[in-house]
């Protein structure tokens, strides 16, 4: 299964992600989810970067915020809405909300 | 081109799930896709017509109704409506209401389905 | 003829949102969704409880007495009437120190022949698979 | 005896907020105190009249239509309400509708303050 | 100060429980919060409990949720809704909803 | 001729709900709140920012632009233009690599004089100590 992990908060209530074994696993930070993108907690950047995936930002949420997206980590890809489209039509097979 | 159905179960002004998903449903269409846009529970809020437009909450009547003259196919879950004092008279022009199972028969034919559930 | 296969995972405990109730209802919902498609065509709807999730499960929920409302409960044995299949993760079960005496396991006194599925979260993950779409609570 | 003011800013149907604050309002009138109840953001969907009663949804206009009837004060955030198309004509009987001072007034005179925001 | 904290979430998003330092702390659990006073998770009580402080958890909220009220902690009293208007007017003198 | 002081605190970020803006628009309301009050008589707010709540301070925040809704960082600005005091937490803002060029600290150009307080915990304590009531979002 190639799966589209959709993260929308900062404080996860869900364990998850974690549990997801599917083939291909890409995580689209939206909402307040984008904070796992940029914040770092005591020097240490989000639990969230350490899953097994490919990672995508929203920018306009980002932006939102007041997140600049050059300050997005690395392994991160800044992404449009039209980018989500076509990553869920192209790249994927199924979505999880989490 | 494809089909997207969008589920969405969370409350609207304020929390930003509703505006995520008008903003990907646009979206979607602008790609040719075709969306089927389905609310239920708290998200049916998104139903009801003459929302004041105040700067401090999001206003999607008018967002909604360009994607609905663009061919979105929007309805509401008519028990959760009904359930918030929601009823006919006060829903949006062109938003459908039906029971849950419009909602799993959209699935039917859709290629993409994003159920937004969360809190 | 053809069927479309829906998951419906809950993964968040009841009551603080009305989302595991709201999945369930949906998926009693497939039982009516034949009048909007062709003859033969079908779409069919697993539940599975993981996580917090499975906290909906417990027995002999109050909810009617205290606020007047269903309960998480009561809408799992109707998922049995109408046979739905329902699975629980029984690792989160075992996390919690719960057994399936503590949760609602079948609905006999309204004749329902299914029962709820305790299985490893591997056997959750491969109705994943299995599945056309998810649907996350 | 004293005076107690609750604000409810969650939202009704499926989150049990509004249901608490209701029954606190109700054990706190019944052992003699005073309470002034507000709502705001989601919260004021409280205010709405003949929403419908089903067994799946709490359902909260006959208990606060008694407590009004005992003296209970029940005000919400207007402009909170309209940005959500709740109009003055859907609104409860009894129900008040102010804008955000009246809830800090309402504490100027209050012995205790229960404010229930969180999510 | 004299500070009644409410807790109505499981999964707690903010960490200010710990961080509150009044003269004396009760702590009364409600709604989802009533999970606190009887769950497990391997083994271990909730954290939540650990907090210096009263414990108070509403009954009607515990057996809604299936969870009989002779189960709760030693430490944890079971109250009605007319207790929580009693604590907060006569034990305590402000109130937080976390 | 009696004063009621309220402490606003404000532990969650911003847009996931509206509550961290409502608290912000309720505390602005101190200022027209004497219509309800004897002569005299006043309420006062003051706002403190904890745990993740400090990212409802960040600056550049381009809400109108994207999603055509003010902006927390505005609502700050408007409690400083009505003499709100709002602080935030110096030990949250160090937890997240945070300093205070990373976030909103005045409104100059709508002429306000007050500015944001970065102060230690301990501060935001004794304020929640001296304050008649709390509000917690």
């Amino acid at each position: 299964m190639k799966l589209a992990v959709f993260v929308s908060d900062f404080r996860n209530t869900v364990d998850t992600l974690d549990r997801l074994k599917p083939e291909k696993l890409g995580v689209i930070l939206v909402g307040n989810g984008v904070y796992h993108a940029v914040i770092k907690e005591n020097g240490a950047p989000s639990p969230v970067l350490k899953t097994s995936a490919d990672f995508y930002a929203l920018a306009e949420d980002l932006e939102t915020r007041g997140i600049n997206t050059a300050n997005v980590k690395n392994n991160v890809k800044v992404i449009s809405y039209g980018d989500i489209v076509d990553l869920i039509f192209n790249d994927y097979e199924k979505t999880a909300w989490l | 081109m494809g089909k997207l159905t969008i589920g969405c179960f969370s409350s609207l002004v304020g929390s930003m799930s509703l505006d995520f998903a008008v903003k990907l449903a646009a979206a979607a269409i602008d790609k040719g896709h075709k969306v089927d846009f389905w609310v239920s529970g708290n998200g049916t809020m998104l139903s009801i017509k003459d929302q004041r437009s105040f700067k401090d909450y999001s206003s999607l009547e008018k967002p909604l109704k360009e994607l609905m003259a663009k061919g979105l196919n929007v309805t509401a879950c008519e028990a959760c409506a009904e359930a918030r004092g929601y009823h006919k008279d006060i829903t949006m022009e062109g938003f459908k209401r039906h029971s849950m199972d419009w909602y799993l028969a959209s699935t039917f034919s859709a290629d993409r389905v994003l159920h937004i559930g969360g809190e | 003829m053809a069927t479309t296969k829906l998951g419906f995972i809950v993964q968040r405990p009841p009551y603080k949102s009305e989302n595991p109730k709201l999945a369930l209802t949906h998926a009693i919902a497939s039982q009516s969704v034949e009048v909007y498609l062709n003859d033969g065509d079908i779409v069919t709807a697993e539940v599975a409880f993981i996580g917090d999730g499975v906290l909906n499960c417990l027995k002999d929920q109050k909810a009617t007495e205290h606020y007047d409302i269903s309960s998480t409960e009561s809408h799992i044995k109707m998922s049995l009437l109408v046979d739905v299949k329902v699975f629980v993760c029984k690792e989160d079960l075992a996390k919690f120190g719960l057994t399936e005496n503590d949760i609602v396991m079948d609905a006999e006194e309204f004749g329902a022949d299914m029962t709820v599925s305790v299985v490893p979260f591997q056997e959750i993950n491969k109705m994943m698979e299995d599945v056309n779409h998810l649907l996350f609570f």
